[in-house]
This record gives structure tokens, C-alpha cells and sequence, in this order.
């Protein structure tokens, strides 16, 4: 069986430059048998395969897409942090739109991604000298804390904290400096951020831990669209459907069925984090409950309710994704709170 | 080096977003930069003199109405040059922004 | 032809042997007398679908659905299929299983015409039968859910039997019936352990079951029961008229005051039993027109549709349904001299729905009440200190019924006989319809010799040209006394109590600025400051006399910089200020802060 | 007006050449223009932020090593904008001139 490429246990580091999709479309480029197919592709449909197209267009299309599936560009994928990702992101969906199990199964994640966790150090002492005048034990406050004690955690909070402010707030703007954010900042950080235990009752954590992504700015409570609009409208922006189809992969396919798969329970919070910013932007429901929902509804859905049910619970009702995140509570519960004890 | 140490440059002190006395009130702390120091080099002939009628008390200056010194200064002020807005969340947890809050760089003015 | 499921799974051992019975697939009628035929896609996916691979394993029986290994997968063919599956272990194989005649193209799998298959791999061999649990025998993880479409002919949809199992364990005796299944549409027989329907089904009456399937196991002298649900999603059909859910079909739809655009003048509602043509479609296929030849209806009034998902209960659960809303509004705003009566038709029409009664007539019944110009009384008596400064507000006019106006433009002027005193000015707020009265010269009112102003208030409507006229007397009063020197023009600089009371600033009437009390509370509305009127400012309104200069209440009408503790109106000025709010017309700044700012401690430190 | 004296302005006062400090011996008297007075409209949420710091005691400055005040200005300081050169004849009767010696104008910089 092929070494798992997966998190974290990857000894050897497959380097960046060679996996990725832009290497291999200069690759297939290069190659008459596999440029002509592929340089047809790119007119089809660039990412969507639900585009109304002529038959016998879709059929080209569908054969040029066949040809290809022995290339280089089959196999490539993307990495979170590359440079042009975007670029990436087109040509992964080139190849892989013509081929999706209907509207609902984005077949596999484009991204893969060498997870390589170092154990989180930080200095209690230099904390604890803030903490130590209050005596509230609010753990999203002391992980928000945290991220101000460290220079580029800092930096790329107060980037988007300033255009999602309520005197300035830019909807757009905002949720692109939250998806630099969850890109860049070190997952330790985000994950303490995000994923930070709050006391049953303790709204005020609660409010804080819901609040911390802007919501009021970065997605405008209007009347809830129906979430199959809100998911079509996310198949139409590239970056929003690879992070949708990451997030399907590690956090909903389970294989098999009613497991989830320990091992991908940090990267399936990656992918949760991977949609901060989209349209598709999961959020707790409120601020007294760790349950996380995407804000849509299934009004007005006729015939596809069981499909909208399926993408509202794939947030909602989903057993690994409540799991993954209770874990990562239970960590920051230990982790943050050795410092009370000690001061 | 020491001398360096002394000479304006910026500052950093983490304090608590209600201790800024703008009124916002937070739990959160932000990084206030600030300058200080002295800027001693660029002095002209105006202040080496002003300097010497103040010392020798040849200057009397008149009170304000409203009581509190007066301020002269005999040499360059050590002040910001640029500065930047700071974010945080309030205790409704609204994200607010502070403009012009924290110094970004500092120079010797005047 | 349908297909009961969109997904169908089963679980696959390693090196089970050719011919071994994977499931069942189940196509039910759209119209009596189709035949299914099943085709098996010719790929077989994986997690990733562009690494597709030969389907040289699994078969489907054309006419019975039945999919079965058409050759052993064995581990070598295991390695095979997980070498393309971009470095994952190979879980999950998907197939593709179309119906109808002509096979379908491979990769547009969408319900009802094609469905799933998902086998899930088990790197091992078949375990024994005495291993297996009861529940392995009866139903599989993944669950079950079945799709019927409403008014299509009874057929069978389901059978229970897992194939692979029973295969392997025939002597197992396995029964499956519903629990409570009393008056259910639905029948499952013992024998062929298949599930039918019994008649069609009638959306409107039941849109879910949530059944409950009961699997007995029998081992000998050992029984045991398993239970799984069994949801039947009903799939609706556009086989209900609209109609009024209330019966009424009219409203009257009465225009006076509000004559502005986008008035909304009357409702009526239109119910429809149905939940297609889903949201996506339904502005396209629910139509509206207005039945009118007189192109002036179409210029003044617009119909707007808001269609919402509704429910009902029936059989004692919820059914979906639509409620339409259909409200006139004006499209554009009416002269005040318009004046007439019609009946207005709105065709809604279903176009979804086929059959005669799939339009609907609304009526709307319109009367457009002619309105007047007219002052309630014929004079108006003010008074203005002789100390008051420029763009003191003396005091508000307004015709009849001003504050029900809407999108009529009343515009207010001042005539006067004599031309020596005459100090006053008016400016029109369009929103409230209203005259202000100011101060235009105040040095007029210095004069002693000028004791009372006379004027006449001109109200017109601009469009119409309609004007109404009334008295206005304005006595002065109070004695003269010249300012301090070195006062501001803007009571808004000062920031203490003591020389805001002792100067006057533009707006004042009184003549001396008047200080107001914060309430000390962080950043709040009700900041300390210094005001030349406590009525109008700051009040977050910078009205039509403030906007005239920023002097007059920078606090309303600042867009400048606001430096300090403070809340930013929604368009302009100091919404909620820390301390003392005090402003710099001249250089569009204000500053809020608190005001124990005693002079700043630069001395003690700097010197 | 009133007010106007307590914000940042040219003063002038007349001095003997002597009394600059300066080593030049003169009986003349001169012009000697300085800047002085306060610049509260120039001040940014910075300013109000680190006069609050700097009042509540939040902000404690470390002694410079060589003793002396350590140098924070919680607004812009009141400085010359502009210099001009002063002449006179000195107890030889030889003019002299020095160079900026005296303010032209003045600003709150910072």
C-alpha cells in the first residue's frame, strides 16, 4: 500500500515545488499528448461543472478530461501557505469540475498538507502577570491574550479586527483579511483562538469565543438564504469550493461510515478554519453553546430539503466535527489552565 | 548601547484597553507604543540661548488664566512620526478601532 | 422511472467470490407500464474522481437490479485500485447505476436517473457467521431513506435482505417488519421481505414518514430484535391551484397624506398547497400582471410579490406549503392635486401548475383623496431675546397635518411689509415637512428702536403650485448687553463650564452658550459639552439650520476627525462621546475626553 | 482674544547680548522671539491616551542611567517653525551676526 501521505507523520518533507498543480501544468505543457487535451479543458467550464453547456461541448470536455487522467495534473494537488495558490486552485478544478457525483460530492480535497504540529510552548510566567489582577478564568480571553503576547499572531489579528470594526466594517475586505488570518497565523494560535473552552453558563466567554470572527461585519445577519443557493454560490468562487471540498473530505466522508478517523481530527479542524472568510463561513450558534452552524436555513428548498438538510448538518449534526472540536477544547482546558494553578 | 538606550526611540507597554482612559471598556490587552528619550544633537543657537535665559530665571513667564505651567522647550521634542490604529473587542464584544492610538515610529521634532 | 434512493451502499470483503449478491436497486413509475432497465457506469471512483478506474468487478442484472460481483476483488486488484487514490487507503469504491434505455453519459450523476453505489472495502476476509453480531445481520451503518414521488403509481421500493450476509449465513432466520404499521401506506412481506407501497401517495396529506423498521434475528433457540429508522420522504408534484387562504380577493387601498414612492398602499395574500417550483425559481414561475390598458396605473403603482414558506398540519404532522404576498405600492409620488377612483385586476398565474384554475384575479379597489395646503391658524406669535446670536431657532411651522406628509414637497418664505426690522430667516426640513425660523441678522435686534417683526409664512407645494399664507408676530425682548472679549463664534470650543456660560456662540438664544452635564458613563450619548441650545444640539440630528454652518453645533455635524473616546454618528457628528466632547470648527476636529485633564504632566517629566 | 494667549505663539522679549549665553560682550539690547503656549487642537488619541497612562501612574518610565528626566510629551510640543538671524555691535564695535538665533514662527509639531 502506498505511505499514507497524511498529518503529521510524514518523516520525509515532499517538497512544495514538485506536487503541486502549477509544476505540473508547465509539465503537461511541455508535453504535446497531454497540453492539447489540457489547453481544451481550460475553455470548458474553469470550475463549475453545473454550467450550462452544449451537449456535445460537455462531451469534449468529459474526453479531454479522460485523456488527462494518466498526467501529471491528475495527481497534483495545492498547499495551504504556497504562493499563487489561487493559480493552483484553477488548475486543480480544470481537471477535477468535469467529474463531480452531482451538485453534493466535490469529490476530494485539493489541498494537501503536511501538517507538521510542534508542541506549543509559551511563557505562563509573562501571561500570568496579566492575568493575575483578574480573576476570571475566561480561557478565550486568555488565548486572545496569548495571540497579542506574540508579534505576528498580533499583527495579522489587528489586520482584520480593523476592517471588520463596527465604525468601518467592509464585509469583503473583512473576510479576506479573516482568511490571511487562519492561513498564516500558526494553527497553535488559531486553534486556541477558535477552539477555546468556555464554562457552562459563562456567556461573556461564550459571546467572545462567537464574536471573535466578526460575524456582524463578515456576514451581515440579513434573512437566512437558503443553503443550497449559499452553497452553489460558493461552487462559483474557486477558493470557497476548494476549502468547501477540503472541509467535506476531512470532515464529513466518513470512511467508512459512522468512524471518524482519529488521525484527522486536526486536519479536519483546518478544514473547518480553511472556510472562515468564505461565504460559507461556520460559526458557533450562540453564546452559551459549542455547537457550530453555517447561517442558512432550508426555507423555501421544494423538493431538495433532504439535499439542504444534508449541508446544514454537515455543520450542524456532524459527529467527527463536534468531536475534533470538543477535543481541542478539552486540550486548551488543560493547557491554558495549568497557568491559574501555578499563579 | 547605554547611550543609545537614552536617545528617543519607541516604547512598548501591554496595558489593559480600559486603562487608556478613552473610555472603551475590554478585557483585552493591546500593545501601546510610545516615545521617549531625549534628542539632544540637533540643537541651533535659539535654543542653547533660551535654555540659558530660562536657567538663569531671565525668562519670567506670565501664568495662564487657568492655572498649570507654561511649556517651553529649549531642544527638539521627542515625538511620534507615524502611528497606527488598534483593534480589540469590547465587553459587548463588538470589534472596535482605535485610529492614530499607538506610535509607529518616533523622531526628534522641532 | 425513479429511482427509490439516490445513494445505496453495502459493505465488501476482501476476496469474496464471483457471483456473491451485493444489493438491490429499486426504480419506481412516473407513469404506468414503464419497464426499468439498469445500466452499470463503465468506471469505477475513488475519494478522488479524476483517478476513475475500469469497472472489471461488479455487474448489475439488467432487469432485476441486482448488483453482484461479476469477479472476486482480491488484494492484488485492491493495490491496483488504491494506487489511484492520491495516497489514501482505498475505504469507499462509487459507482454509478443509471436508468432508462440509453445508457447515460458517465459523469453526470444526478437523481432521480442515476443513483450511488457505495461499497465500503473491508481489507479482510468474510468473517465467520458466529462472529457477526444481530445488528450486522439486520441493516447496515449508513441508515436508510427512500424517495417517493406523490401521484406516480404504487410499486416496490425497498428490500430489506443484506445479500452479502444472507449469502454467507443462509440458516440464519432474519425477518423484518415495521413496527406499528397500522394504517400505513406501506407493506413489507414476510417472505420476499420486500417493501411496497400500498396506493399513491398524496404529498399535501403527508410529506415524511418516520417509520421504524423491526429486524428479528433467530439462532436457534436465541432471538433478538433490532430497530433502524425507515424515513420516506414524500417528493411533491405542482398539483395544487393557488387559491385565498382567507377567501378575500379585494382591498381598498386608500391614498391621502403618504403620497411618496414606495408606499405600500395595500396586501392581499395568495396560498399554494405546494413547495415547487422551489425558491430558486419561483419569482419565474409565479407570475403577476397588472390588468390595466391606462399607462398612467403604470406609472403610479407597482405590484410587489414576496412569496414564504408556510406550513399546515394534516395526519398529525407539519406539510410545507407557500404563502404568496402581493402588495401594491406606488411607484411614483402623487401630486397633492391628484384625485380619482379605480379598480385595479393583478392576474397571478401558476404557470408551474397544470390545469384550468392556476390563475387567480386580485382586486385592488383605489381612492387618491385630493389634500390641501392650509395652516391651521391664521397668526403665529413668537418671541426672541434681543441677546439671541445668528441662527438662534426661534421656533417651527407647518401647514395642516404636516407630520402625515410623505413625497409632498411643501417649501416655506417669509414675506415682511417693512424692510428696517426684519431679522428673521426660515429653512424647509423636507423630511417633517416643517418651517424653522432663525435668526438671519441679529444685529437687528441691538436696535432698540425695533421692538416686534411682522411677517408673512408662504407654504407651496412645489409641483402644484398650491400656496397657503398666515400671520407671523415676533416680539423682542430683553435688554442688550455687549459680549466678553475674545469669545469664539462656536459655544462647541469651549471645554469648561465656566467659560462656556460666560460667551455666546452662533445659535445661541439667549445670547450665552449653555453647558450640559455628561452622565460620566464611558463612552456614552450623553456627553458633557457646551451648547448654544439645549433643544436642538446635540440631539444626533444635524438639522437644516445646524447644516447651514458648522459653527452653529459641530457636536450634530462634524465628518471631521473626532479624536478621544467616541461613537461616530451614522452619517455625521458625535453619536456618544467620553467625558468632554469639545470641537475646532476650524480645523473639523473634535476632541472627547474626561475633563479632570488637569494640564498635561510634560513639565514635571521633560524638563 | 482671551483664549488665543494660551495656545502655541511667538513671545518677544528684550534681552542684553550678553545675557544669551552666547560669550558675545555687547551693551545692545535684542529681540529675542521664542515659541510658547499649549496645542490642544493638534493632539490625537495617542496624546490623550498617554496623558491618561502617564497621570494614573500606568506607565512607569525607567530612571535614565545618567539621572535627569526622562523626556514623554503627551501632546506636540510648541517649537520654531522658522528662524532669523540677529545683528549687533559688540563692545568693539565690530557688528556681528548669529545665525537663528531668534523664532520666526512658531507651530505645534508632532
Amino acid at each position: 500500500l502506498l505511505p499514507l501521505l497524511q498529518a503529521g507523520d510524514l518523516s520525509t518533507m515532499d517538497s512544495m515545488a514538485t506536487g503541486n498543480c502549477i509544476h505540473a501544468r508547465k509539465l503537461c505543457l511541455a508535453d504535446p499528448t497531454c497540453s492539447t487535451p489540457f489547453l481544451y479543458l481550460e475553455t470548458c467550464f474553469p470550475f463549475m461543472a453545473s454550467a450550462p453547456q452544449k451537449p456535445e461541448k460537455q462531451e469534449n470536455c468529459r474526453e479531454a478530461a479522460q485523456q488527462l487522467k494518466n498526467s501529471s495534473l491528475s495527481n497534483c494537488r495545492c498547499y495551504w501557505r504556497m504562493k499563487n495558490q489561487d493559480a493552483c486552485l484553477a488548475i486543480y478544478w480544470t481537471i477535477h469540475s468535469t467529474l463531480g457525483f452531482g451538485d453534493y460530492d466535490l469529490g476530494g480535497s485539493p489541498y494537501k498538507e503536511i501538517v507538521i504540529s510542534k508542541p506549543w510552548k509559551f511563557n505562563h510566567l509573562h501571561l500570568d502577570k496579566f492575568e493575575s489582577g483578574s480573576q476570571s478564568h475566561d480561557l478565550c480571553l486568555k488565548s486572545i491574550t496569548l495571540c497579542t503576547l506574540n508579534d505576528k499572531c498580533s499583527k495579522l489579528r489587528l489586520a482584520y479586527g480593523e476592517v471588520c470594526s463596527v465604525a468601518r466594517c467592509q464585509p469583503q475586505k473583512c473576510q479576506e483579511e479573516l482568511r490571511v488570518f487562519f492561513e498564516q497565523v500558526a494553527d497553535h494560535y488559531a486553534n486556541a483562538l477558535l477552539f477555546c473552552p468556555c464554562d457552562n453558563g459563562d456567556d461573556v466567554c461564550g459571546a467572545r469565543r462567537q464574536n471573535t470572527i466578526a460575524p456582524s461585519c463578515a456576514s451581515p445577519m440579513g434573512d437566512l438564504p437558503n443553503c443550497l443557493i449559499l452553497w452553489n454560490t460558493c461552487l462559483q468562487d474557486f477558493l470557497c469550493r476548494s476549502r468547501l471540498a477540503d472541509f467535506q473530505m476531512y470532515c464529513y466522508h466518513m470512511d467508512p461510515p459512522g468512524t471518524c478517523v482519529e488521525r484527522h481530527s486536526g486536519r479536519c479542524l483546518k478544514a473547518y478554519m480553511g472556510l472562515i472568510g468564505t461565504v460559507m463561513t461556520p460559526n458557533y450558534i450562540s453564546n452559551v453553546s459549542a455547537e457550530v452552524a453555517v447561517s442558512c436555513s432550508c426555507q423555501g428548498s421544494g423538493n431538495q430539503l433532504e439535499e439542504c438538510k444534508h449541508i446544514e448538518e454537515s455543520f450542524s449534526r456532524n459527529p467527527c466535527l463536534t468531536k475534533a472540536i470538543e477535543t481541542q477544547m478539552e486540550f486548551h482546558r488543560q493547557l491554558l489552565s495549568k497557568s491559574f494553578s501555578t499563579a | 548601547g547605554r547611550r543609545r538606550a537614552q536617545e528617543c526611540h519607541l516604547h512598548t507597554e501591554l496595558v489593559k484597553v480600559h486603562e487608556l482612559g478613552l473610555g472603551h471598556d475590554s478585557d483585552e490587552l493591546i500593545r501601546f507604543q510610545y516615545c521617549s528619550g531625549a534628542c539632544p544633537k540637533v540643537r541651533s543657537n535659539h535654543d542653547i540661548s533660551l535654555a540659558h535665559l530660562l536657567r538663569s530665571g531671565r525668562l519670567r513667564l506670565p501664568a495662564p488664566p487657568g492655572g498649570g505651567s507654561v511649556r517651553v522647550l529649549s531642544h527638539p521634542c521627542c515625538r511620534p512620526t507615524a502611528y497606527k490604529a488598534v483593534s480589540f473587542m469590547d465587553v459587548s464584544n463588538t470589534w472596535r478601532t482605535v485610529d492614530s492610538l499607538s506610535a509607529a515610529a518616533c523622531g526628534c521634532l522641532g | 422511472l425513479y429511482f427509490s434512493r439516490d445513494t445505496y451502499s453495502e459493505k465488501l470483503y476482501v476476496d469474496e467470490p464471483a457471483g456473491t449478491p451485493l444489493l438491490y436497486v429499486h426504480a419506481l413509475q412516473d407513469t404506468r407500464g414503464e419497464v426499468p432497465h439498469f445500466h452499470l457506469g463503465q468506471h469505477l471512483y475513488s475519494t478522488y474522481r479524476s483517478q476513475s478506474h475500469k469497472n472489471d468487478w461488479f455487474q448489475i442484472n439488467e432487469d432485476t437490479g441486482l448488483l453482484y460481483l461479476n469477479q472476486s476483488l482480491d488484494q492484488r486488484a485492491l493495490e491496483k485500485l488504491s494506487a489511484r487514490n492520491g495516497g489514501f487507503p482505498l475505504r469507499t469504491i462509487y459507482l454509478q447505476v443509471f436508468l432508462s434505455p440509453k445508457p447515460f453519459q458517465e459523469h453526470e450523476c444526478h437523481w432521480p436517473s442515476c443513483a450511488k453505489v457505495m461499497l465500503f472495502i473491508i481489507n479482510a476476509t468474510m468473517p465467520a457467521c458466529s462472529s457477526l453480531k444481530p445488528r450486522e445481520f439486520c441493516f447496515l451503518e449508513t441508515g436508510l431513506s427512500f424517495r417517493i414521488k406523490e401521484n406516480k403509481p404504487p410499486g416496490t421500493f425497498h428490500q430489506f435482505r443484506l445479500l452479502p450476509v444472507q449469502h454467507l449465513c443462509p440458516n440464519i432466520s432474519i425477518s423484518y417488519q415495521f413496527h406499528r404499521d397500522e394504517d400505513l401506506p406501506f407493506h413489507s412481506d414476510k417472505d420476499t421481505m420486500e417493501v411496497s407501497m400500498k396506493h399513491s401517495l398524496d404529498r399535501e396529506q403527508k410529506e415524511k414518514y418516520e417509520l421504524i423498521a423491526k429486524c428479528t434475528v433467530r439462532d436457534g433457540l436465541r432471538e433478538e430484535d433490532v430497530m433502524a429508522p425507515f424515513p420516506v420522504t414524500v417528493y411533491d408534484e405542482d398539483d395544487s391551484p393557488p387559491s385565498f387562504p382567507t377567501g378575500i380577493n379585494t382591498a381598498s387601498a386608500i391614498v391621502e397624506y403618504k403620497r411618496k414612492e414606495g408606499t405600500v398602499l395595500a396586501v392581499l395574500q395568495v396560498f399554494d398547497a405546494d413547495v415547487v417550483p422551489s425558491s430558486g425559481e419561483i419569482q419565474r414561475k409565479y407570475t403577476h400582471t397588472m390588468l390595466t390598458s391606462d399607462p398612467w396605473v403604470t406609472e403610479f403603482f407597482r405590484v410587489e410579490h414576496y412569496p414564504n414558506e408556510t406550513s399546515y398540519t394534516s395526519n398529525g404532522s407539519r406539510v410545507r406549503a407557500m404563502m404568496h404576498v402581493y402588495k401594491l405600492v406606488l411607484n411614483r409620488s402623487l401630486p397633492i392635486t391628484e384625485s380619482r377612483s379605480f379598480q385595479l385586476e393583478v392576474l397571478v398565474n401558476d404557470t408551474d401548475f397544470q390545469g384550468p384554475r392556476g390563475a387567480l384575479l386580485l382586486y385592488f379597489n383605489v381612492s387618491i383623496l385630493p389634500v390641501s395646503i392650509r395652516f391651521p391658524n391664521n397668526t403665529y406669535y413668537f418671541s426672541v431675546n434681543r441677546n439671541a446670536h445668528r441662527y438662534a431657532q426661534i421656533g417651527k411651522v407647518c401647514i395642516e397635518n404636516c407630520k402625515e406628509f410623505h413625497g409632498v414637497n411643501v417649501t416655506y418664505r417669509l414675506q415682511s411689509p417693512s424692510t428696517n426690522c426684519t431679522a428673521l430667516g426660515i429653512i424647509t426640513t423636507p423630511e417633517s415637512t416643517t418651517g424653522t425660523l432663525f435668526v438671519n441678522d441679529s444685529s437687528v435686534l441691538q436696535r432698540s428702536e425695533c421692538t416686534e417683526m411682522q411677517y408673512t409664512v408662504v407654504a407651496s407645494d412645489r409641483q402644484s403650485k398650491k400656496q397657503a399664507k398666515t400671520l407671523l408676530i415676533i416680539s423682542i425682548e430683553g435688554n442688550y448687553f455687549p459680549e466678553e472679549e475674545g469669545c469664539p463664534i462656536s459655544c462647541a470650543v469651549n471645554k469648561k463650564r465656566l467659560e462656556c456660560e460666560e460667551c455666546g456662540g452662533l445659535g445661541s438664544l439667549m445670547g450665552t452658550c449653555q453647558w450640559t452635564f455628561g452622565d460620566g458613563k464611558g463612552i456614552s450619548k450623553n456627553f458633557s459639552t457646551c451648547t448654544p441650545s439645549l433643544k436642538t444640539c446635540p440631539d444626533g440630528n444635524c438639522d437644516a439650520v445646524e447644516s447651514r454652518d458648522l459653527h452653529i453645533c459641530p457636536q450634530d455635524c462634524i465628518r471631521g476627525e473626532i479624536i478621544g473616546g467616541h461613537e461616530r454618528g451614522e452619517w455625521k457628528g458625535i453619536k456618544a462621546g467620553y467625558g468632554v466632547c469639545n470641537c475646532f470648527p476650524e480645523e473639523k476636529k473634535c476632541f472627547c475626553e474626561p475633563d479632570d485633564d488637569k494640564e498635561p504632566l510634560c513639565d514635571e517629566v521633560c524638563r
